[in-house]
């Protein structure tokens, strides 16, 4: 609590005697009703959607975030075209060459070029992080909807299920999956399909039970809505904001597994360029050669603060309970 | 109380399986919400339904509308028995049997504007026949309620408590209804505005002879808005009578303390009044005493309250009360 | 006027929020007399809790309080540092609030709670503290205090917290209780019995109560003096007798009109107060209450109306343009 | 409390068969087992054949299933397939030590770091030291492990030289691997424990108490921190399963003989009773752990019970 100096028009607003006296006429007249100022509403007029797209406007990381993965999308559509090399095109003549005009980030032990390479990653990243988390979205938002919904017995069975599946950290599963699928690009989907919807799962269950508790469902039994108009017209709409924003989340979650397995060596196989790949392709050369690691290294971190980045922006300004 | 009662409730009974939930499974037990509970409302007139939270008051409103499926007893509605009904043979009730809430901020989607919210109903029980007639409807509603054009197309989040109680004011009233259950409609308002709602819902009583369950913790609202009364501690009801004879002659003994506990806006007579202050608490729904409910609070404690749960009997005048002491 | 255990002269505070500025009080004057009941009555928002947590300085930091005068038990308070503040809090001044089932803390046991002002402003070691506590939970009437004082709040109803929250605000024997809607989260019949033990803490320890409330029937069963507040400005100021019997502003009269009396056999006809209360972000120039006012003036709607003293009581104070000095400018102006 | 820990366990014991079964017939689905001629190029056919018998692999699945589960109920994991003269019960052996002293390290040290950053950034809020808490924060949420491991040993083993690029065995060799392991916990414990104490700064019980005269250290240090820790104690849990993830990217690259190292030279030999060995043996520690932390929390907090 600080004390700053006084706030204009605070005493103003009383009159001395004296001024009192001297009042134009008229002042002690009723004043008329309709220059009485009630229950009038002086803000525009906003639903929750425009509410929250001028808030998100107005957060800059999100913003610069929406920039970042446009520039990468760009990246992984327009990259490979924009080049005239191949991403598994070797030439033994300009093996671990530096950034230059003709290479942009420089070239591998092979000879590849390395923007080809990464902007290849980025096809990759964005489709795995993409294609992930829509998937998972769809199968979260299906079961933990059901299991909310229905209730009773059939919800109690559905969360032991997911009890039991998620008892186990995920990553355990992702690697089982990817043993047995081999290293490919749908395989990493395929394995990450596997327990990443049991977050989303939940907590699109919570939300909806949340929302079936309160009184304005209640009011849309009373007038007669049957369950289905419910869940149309009431749960989906306003259980629509936490599950973009925890979809929005799986995304860079996705890309970081899929970097990761390729990584560690069980994710995208050479010579297909990911990420992860191209970041592990260079850790034997990366006292001499650093820019072969810069460059994925930094497209992953990039991209991850981006979406987190959105995903903050978006969490605030869909986050129900930040608004009365 | 008369004959041509158009809400019967008649041994009606809500219990809950409450699933105890801690750290593990937990065990589940059952919460007696709603025991026994008998009464009618005549057409056009206002049942209050007072008690303490967690007396089962609201239970009672919810079961009556089918929001719950009763656990036993009936509710019958103009002459038609409702409590086994299916949804879909209920649909003409949901239109005769509305209810407004206690909360104004969780009873409205905060995702529809207030054209939607009223008009939903309309169209949904094809009460209207086109977009027009429905924009009418809806702006002729409004006016009813005392809110302005202005206001039709904006959010619930947008309004005060008294406004938004106003729209749901006008969402059941949309249908216009027969039997409206109004749950603690004022309890999250102002002083000064609940005043505003219980005349709206007076006038609207007048105009169109609506017939209402109006449950409330506030004894002088209740006297004031109600033409009978019901009492209702740890899910029964103990007492019942016209209000007048209610107040002015209250016998159980639940009863006497609760009135005397209404803090009365009116200094001198607050200095002479006697007040029954009641010792200790309302026991938990989920292990309630045995016998009489209230035996645990009671002054005037028999032996055999702890063996047996009075009856309500007349004790004349359609004046009902469940207490030993008026049995012997 | 140095007679005053509590004294506030112009207490302005506000709290900056997204969008704007709050101006929760407005400016107000308010007193407190060693060992009376003094009612502070107001609807939600009208900065009757506000105005005390001002006082008290327990507001958040979004906060700005302003004030020509803060003095207590003599001591100028505006003067004082943070520190001082605190250590006079639970010990010559107590405080309870509204919600007992959130205002303890439910990680430490009811003893520890309790035991906490002792050991702080009476320094007493844990053997004295514990006898203290345990005569302070019987005291506001908990049974087997011994073994109470070794449980957690969620053990308790939210009426025992409430004596709990008692028992810790009067452990100290403080020169004033503040009590902010004490009885607001609990059931009427445990209403009465909190009103009940705060009147006979009253009675046994002679400290000084203020009840904020929006309650009137609350404050006429226990208070002596009462103040009205509407939209972070006093509108009248008095007796409960002159409030009740003679109200004088038109805010008053429309309060004690809009509510129902559990008395009342015939059916009186409520007159609400139209409207709703003024938006504190943007208040309205002149009288808050102008918007919802039958007997508004132009003037009502441009400058605000002084609290003067009214001829009706001595001590009876009213804010309205229609009576005290400003009246008789109108009676002027009609000639 | 008994009962309680039980059916915790009769739970984990259900979470456990589905892992293990789950594990089982995927390990064995996989198309080319070991021992199949044509994976092993320089060895007889004969050879082969009397390996895949005395692994009991000629037998029919179902059964090699059963024979499975019925060393495991002896707490025997049967033997690695690629390092011939191990059993996979060796290798966690000698495997988990040098992982669980670099996981518990970094707990200590996300715990250590987190908690108090977090409190201050909270108290301080706007200040200096909130921000830079942030921004450490954001980044330990948005870099993966394995960059920033590869950065700290570009920037401390290789160019600054100050300690070792690799290996196990003195305290300098743990530095990077527990810096590493620890960072992203470190930030989610911040933000965690940031967000919970200004929650709880607003709770009514935070205004009672300074209501009664405590003064504000004690406010802070006795009733904020004990409230605003639960969060951070629930979230040890999942934090363990973070580790695992992480320490098979900082055994790797920092040739730590670790279980981590283990686990994923053998999912990349695809050995596959070392897999379905090490999987069982986390699954079963990290469901153990958890319950742990369930009964910390309980202790913690008096509200919760443990019902039966």
């Amino acid at each position: 609590m600080k004390k700053t100096t006084d706030l204009p028009g605070d005493e103003a607003e009383y009159l001395t005697e004296g001024e009192i006296a001297c009042l134009p006429d008229g002042l002690f007249e009723r004043l008329p009703d309709g220059e009485k100022q009630t229950d009038v509403i002086n803000r525009p007029s906003v639903s929750y959607w425009e509410n929250a797209r001028s808030k998100l406007m107005a957060d800059p990381l999100a913003m610069a975030g929406f920039v970042v993965i446009a520039l990468m999308i760009a990246l992984a559509v327009a990259g490979p075209m924009i080049r005239p090399y191949a991403y598994d095109e070797q030439n033994y003549s300009v093996i671990n060459q530096t950034p230059d005009g003709d290479h942009w980030f420089g070239t591998d032990k092979f000879g590849r070029d390395l923007f080809v390479r990464v902007a290849y990653g980025a096809r990759i990243s964005l489709t795995v992080g993409v294609a992930a988390a829509f998937i998972n979205m769809v199968i979260g938002v299906i079961y933990g909807g059901i299991s909310g919904f229905v209730g009773g017995r059939t919800d109690m069975l559905m969360m032991r299920i997911v009890d039991i599946i998620m008892a186990v950290p995920s990553l355990l599963y992702i690697i089982l999956v990817m043993v047995f699928l081999g290293a490919h690009m749908h395989s990493i989907i395929i394995a990450l399909c596997f327990t990443y919807w049991l977050g989303t799962a939940r907590i699109v269950r919570a939300q909806i039970l949340s929302i079936k508790s309160q009184d304005f469902v209640l009011a849309a039994k009373v007038i007669g809505e049957s369950d289905l108009k419910i869940l149309l017209r009431h749960l989906i709409p306003n259980s629509m904001g936490p599950i973009i924003v925890t979809v929005t989340f799986l995304i860079p979650q996705a890309i970081f597994y899929e970097a990761f397995l390729s990584f560690i060596g069980i994710g995208i196989a050479v010579p297909v360029a990911s990420w992860g790949t191209l970041a592990n392709d260079s850790l034997s050369n990366m006292n001499t050669y650093p820019h072969l690691m810069l460059f994925p290294a930094l497209a992953i971190s990039i991209t991850i603060f981006a979406f987190n980045f959105i995903g903050d922006g978006l969490r605030d300004a869909l986050d129900p309970r930040l608004k009365r | 109380m008369t004959a041509d009662a158009l809400l019967k409730a008649e041994n009606l009974k809500m219990f809950f399986d409450i699933r105890t939930t801690a750290l593990g499974k937990g065990s589940v037990k059952q919460l007696k919400a709603v025991n026994d509970v008998s009464f009618s409302i005549g057409k056009g007139r206002t049942f209050g339904l007072v008690g303490e939270s967690g007396c089962g008051k609201t239970t009672v409103g919810r079961t009556i509308l089918k929001l719950y499926k009763a656990t036993g007893g009936r509710v019958v509605y103009d002459g038609a028995d409702i409590t086994g009904m299916g949804e879909r043979e209920f649909f003409p009730y949901r239109r005769k049997m509305q209810m407004i809430f206690q909360d104004p901020y969780t009873s409205l989607d905060p995702r529809q504007p207030v054209s939607e919210i009223i008009g939903a109903p309309l169209t949904l029980h094809r009460l209207v026949s086109s977009n027009a007639e429905r924009a009418d409807r809806v702006r002729e509603l409004i006016h009813m309620v005392g809110l302005k054009d202005d206001h039709i197309n904006r959010y619930p989040h947008e309004f005060s408590g008294g406004q938004r109680q106003r729209i749901g004011i006008a969402r059941a009233l949309a249908m216009m209804p027969e039997f409206i259950v109004c749950d603690e409609p004022i309890s999250a308002l102002d002083v000064s505005i609940q005043a505003q709602i219980i005349n709206i819902l007076e006038e609207f009583q007048e105009r169109f002879g609506f017939t209402y369950l109006f449950i409330s913790h506030d004894l002088s609202v209740v006297r004031h808005i109600s033409h009978d009364v019901g009492v209702m501690y740890l899910g029964n009801l103990v007492e019942a009578a016209a209000v007048n004879e209610l107040y002015g002659n209250m016998k159980h003994p639940y009863t006497q303390s609760l009135l005397s506990a209404v803090p009365i806006a009116d200094p001198v007579a607050a200095r002479g009044r006697k007040r029954i202050i009641l010792e200790g608490d309302v026991p938990s729904p989920l292990d309630p005493p045995s016998g009489c409910p209230f035996r645990t609070r009671c002054r005037n404690v028999l032996p055999v309250c702890a063996q047996e749960n009075p009856k309500l009997a007349d004790i004349g005048g359609g004046h009902i009360v469940a207490c030993h002491n008026m049995l012997v | 006027m140095s007679g005053h255990l509590l004294e506030i002269q112009n207490l302005r505070t506000d709290f900056s929020i997204a969008g704007g500025v709050v101006r929760a009080v407005r400016g107000i004057d308010l007193f407190v007399d060693k060992g009376e009941f003094l009612g502070v009555v107001g609807e939600s928002g009208c900065g009757k809790s506000v105005t005390m947590l001002s006082v008290m300085r327990l507001l958040s930091e979004n906060a700005t309080v302003q004030a020509d005068k803060l003095a207590f038990d003599g001591r100028d308070l505006l003067s004082q540092g943070h520190k001082k503040m605190r250590r006079m809090l639970g010990d010559e001044i107590g405080m309870i609030f509204q919600d007992p089932m959130t205002s303890l803390d439910p990680l430490y046991t009811i003893g520890n709670q309790i035991m906490e002002p002792l050991r702080i402003h009476r320094k007493m070691g844990a053997g004295e503290a514990r006898r203290r506590a345990v005569e302070m939970l019987d005291l506001v009437g908990i049974s087997s205090p011994e073994q109470r004082l070794k449980q957690y709040p969620h053990e308790f109803s939210g009426g025992m917290r409430q004596r709990v929250m008692i028992a810790i605000a009067m452990s100290c024997n403080p020169k004033l209780l503040i009590a902010d809607e004490p009885t607001t989260a609990l059931d009427v019949t445990i209403q009465a019995q909190i009103l009940e033990l705060m009147k006979d803490m009253q009675a046994k320890f002679s400290a000084a109560t203020l009840l904020i409330t929006h309650d009137l029937g609350v404050i006429a069963s226990t208070c002596s003096r009462v103040v009205v507040m509407y939209g972070g400005l006093i509108m009248e100021s008095g007796s409960v007798e002159d409030i009740f019997y003679h109200p004088m502003h038109p805010y008053t009269t429309g309060l004690l009109s809009s509510i129902s009396d559990v008395g009342d056999t015939g059916k009186k006809k409520l007159s609400p107060i139209p409207g709703s209360p003024p938006d504190l972000m943007n208040p309205p120039a002149g009288c808050p209450f102008t918007a919802r006012c039958d007997s508004a003036m132009r003037i009502c709607a441009k400058a605000r109306p002084a609290l003067a003293a009214s001829e009706t009581g001595v001590g009876h104070g009213v804010a309205c343009w229609l009576t005290g000095a400003a009246a008789k400018g109108t009676e002027a102006l009609a000639k | 409390m008994t009962k309680y820990v039980l059916k915790r366990l009769l739970a984990a014991a259900i979470s456990m068969l589905v892992l293990i079964t789950a594990t089982f017939f995927l390990m064995h689905a996989v198309p080319g087992s070991p021992f199949n001629p044509g994976e092993q190029r320089n060895v007889p056919p004969k050879v082969l054949e009397n390996l895949r018998s005395k692994y009991g692999l000629d037998l029919p699945v179902w059964k090699q299933y059963l024979n499975y589960m019925n060393s495991l109920s002896h707490g025997n994991l049967g033997y690695s397939f690629k390092k011939l003269n191990y059993t996979v019960n060796e290798l966690i052996v000698s495997g988990f030590p040098a992982s669980a002293v670099v996981g518990a390290l970094a707990i200590v040290a996300a715990l250590a770091v987190g908690v108090p950053l977090g409190i201050t950034s909270a108290l301080k809020r706007g200040g200096w030291l909130d921000w830079l808490s942030m921004i450490l924060a954001t980044i330990g949420i948005s870099m993966p492990i394995f960059i920033i491991a590869i950065l700290l040993m570009y920037v401390f083993s290789m160019k600054l030289q100050i300690l070792p690029i690799y290996g196990y065995g003195t305290a300098s060799h743990l530095v990077i691997p527990v810096v590493c392991l620890a960072f992203s916990p470190i930030a989610y414990i911040t933000r965690l424990m940031r967000s919970s104490m200004l929650e709880v700064s607003r709770q009514d019980y935070i205004r009672s108490a300074r209501a009664r005269g405590v003064s504000e250290f004690m406010v802070i240090a006795k009733h904020g921190v004990r409230n605003s820790i639960l969060p951070v104690v629930t979230y040890i849990g999942p934090l363990i399963a973070i580790l695992l993830t992480g320490s098979f990217v900082v055994e790797r690259l920092f040739m730590i003989p670790g279980l981590g190292r283990y686990f994923v030279t053998a999912v990349s030999e695809r050995d596959y009773s070392v897999i379905l060995g090490i999987t069982i043996f986390y699954g079963a520690f990290i469901m153990l752990c958890t319950l742990l932390v369930d009964i910390a929390y309980a202790i913690i907090d008096p509200r919760v019970k443990f019902t039966d």
